[in-house]
């Protein structure tokens, strides 16, 4: 797919041509294409209100250079022909100057051909590594998978030492092979013996037979690339079928679901991510509480990183737009999306600089989370 | 031309139940044969049977020295009969034109495929076709009612159209299984009418399976008679009618109570 | 005509959703232990009464638009058929009315299950009707003979004790000596046990031979009504309703 | 006596009038069809396009269920054969579209000849399982074939070039997708009103006197369901050259029902009901979406994905209680009323 | 061995939750004839309302979801089913396909897309058994109920009149009220009775796994459990239901998880082509 990435097509050569996709003089339109209603709802659902935040909070300041911010949400019902449907709607019918969400591995993949055709920017999607760096118009702020599996790899070997055997249970999409190619090639390097891989659907609500699996083959530790379905799958299954290991998951299940499931396990379950949930103890949790507050979602979403995630993507979108300026285009927000000095996130992550790359950089980046029974909280492992 | 129908010792059993014994008939070409008997005698059993409807338990069936025993029910209808059913089978919701159509299927001349690629070898026999099916709607006074849905006909009708289709397959033998059931006096006259007619061209031979013995007595040339799944007699009409058997086991010691007597008695 | 009459319907209209506008104006008495005829050509309403009497127009999707139906002085127009059964109306309906994935003995209990306990009858009862039934108890309904199913209908209306019975096209498919026992049969019950009868039919000279009195139906109306003598005697016009004076036309056709 | 209501594609054939009739809306639907792309913008012709797309799979659909009357959920099942073998013919061989079409039309037409295997012995509720059984064993073989082909994402498909012409546009996608549909309805349309039409409603309503008219029952199923789902495969190449992507993951059963909702909301049996109702259900999530935009915020509007799975829920509820012949009704006696009045 | 066992034990566990969904499908295939496509969102519904309730508990929880999903049940039969009478196998899957997609998004407008848990019904998560085997408690207790509703049901088709009218009604509702029966209050009776049987299986599975409205195609091995079985027999359901679980388990665990989903529809088409009145199902009668 990578030598057909730049090529346009003469009848409707992309939108992004143009200058001033998606911008008038009062208003410029962002749009989310997610899945709102099949099985990532959840986790996309999450992530869709924090952005709706962060955007609000800036449209109710009175907009950015004197237009509002008009944001468009569109469902895929995890759905590729749907979002089409809907990629063609947010750059044609309602064109916006860029886009945020596609999620999901596969929808991705099938876009990024049009994304490159359409030279419309694409922000924040966690899909697979390798479409994200190729891609120029694809701007990620999650953790990625090749420094998901350094990081999860060094702390398996200081927590369990060498020789742990692990088992990696993985969603079966794309990203989920990406993920096993991955850690596969990182686990040598702790002398880990990776035990084979258990494949999990997006939709799944149990995980019985995978974890009888890892039963059989004595693992030390699992590690988990899920979304919010399949981390509970799995976890609930690794209780009901009596197997007592630590787990280590990326950021695809790093929500409170992911806690709550684990049961007695939330002790010894991790998670890596870039991002930590909005009661955290950062400098900008002052600011997120108190507009989480006002819009009434504080307790609902307090402990979900997917919302804090959502609301520094939506405020990196408000601090671009900032950036580009009056004279905004897709290529002024591009340029902006791109200007060294990076955005600061109020500690929620470590701050967002795609000046070189368009993925996240350095694996300081991803930190451990887990469970606190003392305090009931999500905290960030400080001293492995 | 008519061909000569043999049922040679034909057994037919369902679990515990045997529906035929050891039924011997054989059908002469150009005759009508009525075929009466209790209900349960086994008579719808035995058109069933012929047909390839249900595979005999054992005996043989065959057709112009053909045999039939193992074969299909298209292919059993290719050699030449054709029957009606005792509860209609009519395609409802297609129209009586279309009904009787299906009949003359066999002789469409084009496969699916040359169906599904171009529309003209289709048209053309279509027409053709359709030209066949007028004079049949005709003789079975269904001209009027050509373009209703069959579902939406009286009952007598029905029938009607049944027989007209059966006609469609130009059948060298036809099987009639209670034509004149639930039918009007003048459906039953037009009936007679018909397999008289059938039977003076020569066109194709009859069995007919009812309980209205006066007509049975009427249009037949010979009687059979089941019983249990038994065929106790074959005889001319008058034997059958003066059988003691008979008298007892089906029609009763009261003479019959649908009208043998000539309706305009009334 | 009998003073107290069991069922009276009065001026009935009757309309199917798909618009045949099939009963105008219809009243038809049957008094208790009356043996009642109905007799029409194809598609005349006889079917449409005896749906209306027995509750079950808004199965087939008929609605009574005007007029009324009492069952011993109750309004029964809109009751539905349970209720018309309870209140000891039972019918034999036209085609097959048996429930062909159940067995014959199953299909009995049915309806034995509608009545109260004590005046319960034994399943036996009908076995010793028809003992053909009685053989085949564990057969499935479906796979009888047209005319045992006609009988397994028959045999389950006899064992409510109704008060009336609504036999529509009851001789469909039976051996002549069946439907003479049959009917047999219900005269005797007419006589002994005051069971009604409103008996539907193609079949006039039968019928005629049957009942007291006849209605005459013809597209939805009743044109005609009296003794069974009477209409015999009635002229070519009510014969013509009947289908049978065409005969000389049918006789052209061919 | 009343005017009968023939399905349209089985009116007489031999009348003249209907026939000009016929023609003169057939060319104002291909005309409307050319023009579409050329009056609306790039995502109307995006949504024509998957309307049109949706139609070349409801209508075979429709004349295996509603023509021939063997109800099927396989049809995504065959979406996915027809995808993964062109795919197959497309990357191994380097083949271009039609070859990969036809190919993968072969594949669909074996694969639906062994699914209809069981409707020889089933039917009703029994052959509906049967297909539900093959959807998921198919779309598993599937599975197994991209995992050994492709990766977990799937076979990503190249802009569509055929003969070294670029037809990835818009608007030539949707011309390409645009005459195929007319190619499918064509062949439907031809069967339909030929003798073996009949012979498949009379499969459908009664097959013992199907059989009793010469007709062979297995013949005539089996051909439908090889044709019916040979159409579908090929038509599930241009899908995901559309989508852009082959993953087993988008030919849920869901999507199955999704073409089964069109055969119903349009009317079943009747290839003006599979457009109508293709158009319909493509539409749902676009009004929906469109009113949301309009008038969302607050109540229930907020939520309009879970407003939209209402609303199709009881869009199917609704055609199947109040209007069980579907969109095409509405057509049907809106022209009868037209002929009667004038 | 203690593999076998292990996947025996949690595949009957599992399969007694297709059971429970079965056996709802197949009291209202007996009874009204349709091939009920909302089971599985019955199913989730009632998972997602216990679960919604989880401070009360398991039990308490249950009985609520339990009744409160019959309610839905009865309400979806007095509205959009009733009109089915007799209308055949088509409009009936899809007015239930129909009713499974106002269900969920019903239940998303009002409860939302999180995922919710339920505590364990009794406190201990598994209990161990011979040859160093294990049971999931939870499962154990499905186990335990759907068989009691097994036989609870089975006493009320089999031994009372409204059984018989029940089954009257599903073939022939016209007949059947001509005989005594009232269609439309047997099918509400039926329709409460699988709502309340789909919550019950919802239920546990919130406490076994998760309560989300988007898990009803969990439900859809209801649809083999019920096949297998026998689609009009109640034993038939249950048994069929542990037979599918436990070939599912076993299949995950020799094959390989994907193979799980797969085996349970092979097992089907083997039915449907072998035996397609199941183990203890009554063949169609059909004869012209
Ligand atoms: N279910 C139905 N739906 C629509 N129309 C119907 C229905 N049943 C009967 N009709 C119409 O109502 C009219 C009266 O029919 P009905 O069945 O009552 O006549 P009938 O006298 O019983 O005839 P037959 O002797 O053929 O049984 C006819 O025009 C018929 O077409
Ligand atoms: N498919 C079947 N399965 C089981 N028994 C059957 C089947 N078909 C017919 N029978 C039985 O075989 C016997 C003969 O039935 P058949 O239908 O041939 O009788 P018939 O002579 O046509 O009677 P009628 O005059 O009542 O129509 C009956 O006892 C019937 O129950
Ligand atoms: C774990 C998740 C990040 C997975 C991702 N949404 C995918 O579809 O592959
Ligand atoms: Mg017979
Ligand atoms: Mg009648």
């Amino acid at each position: 797919s990578a030598g057909t990435q730049e090529a346009a097509t003469k009848d409707d050569a992309g939108t992004g041509a143009a200058t001033n996709v998606g911008v008038t003089d009062s208003a410029v339109t962002i749009a989310y294409i997610g899945d709102l209603s099949g099985p990532d709802a959840a986790v996309e659902l999450t992530y869709y209100e924090g952005i709706k935040l962060a955007i609000d909070r800036a449209n109710a300041s009175g907009g950015i250079n004197g237009r509002t911010i008009d944001l468009k949400a569109g469902d895929t019902r995890f759905d590729t022909a749907q979002a089409v449907t809907l990629f063609k709607k947010y750059t044609s019918e309602q064109p916006s100057l860029a886009l945020l969400g596609i999620n999901v591995s596969s929808m991705f993949e099938a876009l990024t051909t049009r994304i490159s055709a359409e030279k419309v920017p694409v922000i924040g999607p966690t899909g697979v590594t390798k479409v994200t760096l190729a891609n120029p118009y694809i701007y990620n702020a999650q953790a990625d998978l090749p420094t998901s599996a350094e990081a999860i790899t060094k702390f398996i070997s200081r927590q369990l030492g060498a020789n742990a055997k692990v088992g990696v249970a993985r969603i079966s999409t794309a990203s989920g092979d990406e993920w096993f190619d991955l850690f596969q090639k990182e686990a040598p390097k702790i002398q880990a013996e990776v035990t084979g891989q258990q494949k999990i659907e997006p939709a799944a609500v149990e995980a019985a037979a995978q974890v009888a699996q890892f039963k059989r083959d004595k693992v030390d530790a699992v590690t988990l690339h899920a979304g919010s379905g399949g981390a509970i799958a799995l976890l609930k299954s690794m209780q009901t079928g009596g197997l007592n290991v630590p787990v280590f998951s990326t950021f695809g299940a790093s929500g409170p679901t992911l806690w709550k499931s684990a049961g007695t396990l939330a002790a010894s379950t991790y998670a890596f991510d870039a991002f930590a949930p909005p009661d955290s103890d950062v400098p900008g949790r002052a600011d997120l509480e108190a507009a989480m507050r006002t819009a009434g979602s504080w307790d609902k979403f307090q402990q979900d990183k997917n919302y804090a995630e959502g609301w520094v993507i939506g405020n990196v979108v408000v601090e671009s737009l900032k950036r580009a300026g009056k004279d905004l285009t897709r290529a002024s927000f591009i340029e902006a999306l791109r200007s060294p000095e990076g955005f600061q996130t109020g500690g929620y992550s470590a701050d967002v600089n795609w000046s070189k790359k368009n993925g996240l950089a350095d694996a300081s980046a991803v930190k451990a989370f887990t469970f606190d029974p003392g305090t009931q909280r999500i905290v960030e492992v400080t001293n492995p | 031309m008519t061909g000569e129908l043999v049922i040679d010792r034909l057994g037919l059993r369902f679990g515990g139940v045997v529906a035929l014994r050891e039924v011997s008939i054989r059908h002469h070409p150009d005759e009508v044969l009525g075929i009466i008997g209790p209900n349960g005698a086994g008579k719808t059993s035995l058109i069933n049977a012929v047909t390839g409807i249900y595979p005999p338990s054992s005996g043989s069936v065959s057709y112009r020295g053909t045999p039939l025993t193992g074969r299909s029910p298209e292919s059993i209808v290719a050699t030449g009969i054709a029957r009606t059913f005792q509860h209609n089978q009519l395609c409802g919701d297609l129209t009586v034109r279309e009904n009787v159509l299906l009949g003359c299927h066999p002789r469409l001349g084009y496969g699916m495929g040359k169906a599904a690629l171009g529309f003209g070898p289709a048209r053309r026999a279509e027409r053709r076709l359709r030209g066949e099916v007028e004079p049949l709607l005709e003789l079975l006074n269904l001209g009027q009612v050509a373009a209703e849905q069959a579902h939406s006909l009286p009952y007598g009708l029905q029938k009607r159209v049944e027989m007209a289709r059966a006609l469609a397959l130009r059948p060298t033998t036809l099987l009639l299984d209670e034509p004149a059931a639930g039918t009007s006096d003048e459906d039953r006259a037009a009936l007679v009418r018909i397999i008289k007619h059938l039977r003076q061209e020569g066109a194709c031979s009859v069995v007919l399976i009812e309980h209205d013995v006066g007509l049975v007595m009427e249009v037949s040339d010979r009687v059979a008679v089941l019983d249990w799944g038994e065929c106790i007699m074959v005889d001319t009409p008058e034997a059958v009618a003066a059988d003691a058997r008979v008298l007892a086991a089906y029609l009763g010691v009261d003479d019959t109570p649908r009208d043998l007597a000539p309706s305009d008695s009334i | 005509m009998v003073e107290q009459q069991f069922l009276s319907v009065r001026d009935l209209d009757v309309a199917y959703a798909s618009g045949a506008h099939a009963l105008r104006g219809v009243s038809i008495e049957v008094g208790a232990g009356e043996r009642v005829g109905i007799v029409g050509a194809n598609g005349a309403g006889k079917t449409t009464v005896a749906r209306a009497v027995t509750g079950l127009s808004a199965v087939f999707r008929a609605t009574v638009r005007q007029g009324r139906i009492s069952l011993a002085g109750k309004d029964t127009t809109r009751w539905p058929a349970w209720r018309v059964l309870a209140a000891g109306v039972v019918t034999i309906p036209e085609g097959r009315g048996v429930i062909s994935n159940m067995t014959v003995e199953d299909n009995l209990r049915l309806v034995l299950a509608a009545i109260p306990r004590r005046r319960r009858p034994a399943v036996t009862e009908a076995y010793t009707m028809y003992p053909v039934l009685g053989e085949r108890r564990r057969a499935m309904a479906g796979l009888l003979s047209g005319g045992e199913q006609q009988m397994l209908a028959v045999a389950r209306a006899l064992l409510v004790r109704p008060r009336l019975i609504v036999a529509d096209e009851l001789s469909l498919g039976l051996a002549p000596r069946i439907v003479t026992e049959i009917l047999d049969g219900l005269a005797a019950r007419a006589a002994n046990e005051g069971t009604a009868v409103l008996l539907i039919e193609q079949a006039v000279v039968m019928s005629l031979r049957f009942v007291d009195r006849a209605y005459v139906l013809d597209q939805g109306t009743v044109v005609a009504q009296g003794t069974s003598d009477e209409l015999r005697q009635a002229g070519d016009t009510t014969a013509r309703y009947l289908g049978v004076a065409d005969l000389s036309r049918a006789e052209e056709l061919l | 006596m009343t005017q009968s209501i023939a399905p349209p594609h089985l009116a007489d054939p031999a009348q003249p009038r209907a026939g000009v009739r016929r023609t003169g809306l057939a060319v104002l639907a291909v005309a409307i069809v050319v023009a579409l792309p050329l009056v609306v913008s790039p995502y109307w012709t995006t949504v024509a396009t998957n309307a049109v797309l949706a139609f070349a799979i409801a209508a075979p659909l429709n004349l295996l269920t509603g023509n021939a009357g063997q109800f099927s959920l396989g049809n995504a099942a065959f979406l996915v054969v027809g995808a993964y073998t062109g795919a197959f013919v497309t990357f191994t061989f380097d083949m271009e579209l039609p070859i990969a079409m036809l190919v993968a039309a072969a594949a669909g037409a074996l694969v639906g000849f062994i699914v209809g295997l069981p409707s020889l012995r089933l039917r009703g509720a029994y052959l509906l399982m049967s297909t539900l059984a093959a959807h998921y064993i198919l779309v598993f073989a599937a599975l197994k074939f991209q995992t050994s082909q492709f990766g977990a994402a799937g076979a990503i498909f190249p802009p569509l070039r055929v003969a070294g012409v670029d037809l990835s546009g818009d608007r030539s996608m949707y011309f390409v997708i645009a005459a195929f549909a007319a190619l499918i309805g064509l062949i439907i349309t031809n069967i339909m009103r030929s003798g073996h039409g009949r012979a498949i409603e009379a499969v459908k309503a009664r097959d013992v006197a199907a059989a009793a008219c010469g007709i062979s029952v297995a013949r005539t199923k089996l051909w439908v369901w090889s044709l019916s789902s040979a159409m579908i495969a090929a038509a599930g190449v241009l899908q995901a050259y559309y989508l852009g992507s082959a993953s087993v993951e988008f030919y849920t059963l869901n999507l199955a029902i999704t073409y089964v909702a069109m055969i119903l909301v349009g009317g079943l049996g009747s290839l003006g009901g599979s457009l109508l109702g293709a158009c319909f259900v493509t539409l749902v999530p676009v009004v929906v979406n469109h009113l949301s935009e309009a008038y969302g915020g607050g109540g229930v509007l907020a939520h309009p994905h879970e407003l939209q799975t209402v609303i199709y829920g009881l869009i199917i509820i609704a055609f199947v209680l109040l209007k069980p012949d579907g969109l095409i009704g509405f057509v049907r006696s809106a022209a009868r009323r037209l002929r009667n009045g004038g | 061995m203690t593999d076998f066992l292990n996947a025996v034990w949690s595949g009957s566990g599992f399969g007694s939750l297709y059971g429970l969904v079965a056996l709802g499908l197949v009291v209202i295939f007996k009874s009204t004839g349709i091939l009920n496509f909302s089971g599985g969102a019955l199913m989730a519904v009632g998972g997602v309302v216990a679960a919604g309730l989880g401070a009360q508990g398991f039990w308490v929880a249950a009985g609520i979801a339990v009744v409160a999903v019959a309610g839905v049940g009865a309400v979806a039969n007095l509205t959009v089913m009733r009109p089915l009478l007799g209308r055949g196998l088509f409009p009936g899957v899809m007015v239930t396909i129909g009713l499974a997609s106002v269900i969920e998004g019903t239940s998303g407008l009002l409860f939302g897309r999180q995922p919710r848990f339920l505590p364990d019904p009794i406190g201990v998560p598994t209990f161990d058994l011979p040859f160093g085997t294990s049971m999931s408690s939870t499962l154990a207790v499905a186990l335990g109920l759907s068989a009691a509703a097994t036989v609870l049901l089975a006493i009320a088709f089999n031994r009372t009149s409204v059984g018989l009218q029940l089954r009257a009604a599903a073939v022939r509702p016209e007949v059947a009220s001509m005989f005594g029966a009232n269609p439309g209050r047997i099918f509400t009776y039926a329709w409460a009775v699988a709502g309340g049987l789909a919550a019950l299986a919802g239920a546990l599975l919130a406490s076994l796994t998760v309560a989300d409205i988007s898990i009803a195609t969990f439900a859809l091995r209801a649809f083999a459990a019920m096949i297998v079985g026998g689609v009009d027999s109640l034993g038939g359901a249950f048994l069929g239901g542990i037979l599918v679980g436990v070939t599912e388990m076993l299949a995950g665990t020799y094959l390989g998880d994907d193979f799980r989903l797969p085996s349970t529809m092979v097992v089907l088409m083997v039915f449907l082509m072998v035996r397609p009145q199941g183990l203890f199902g009554t063949p169609e009668v059909v004869r012209p």
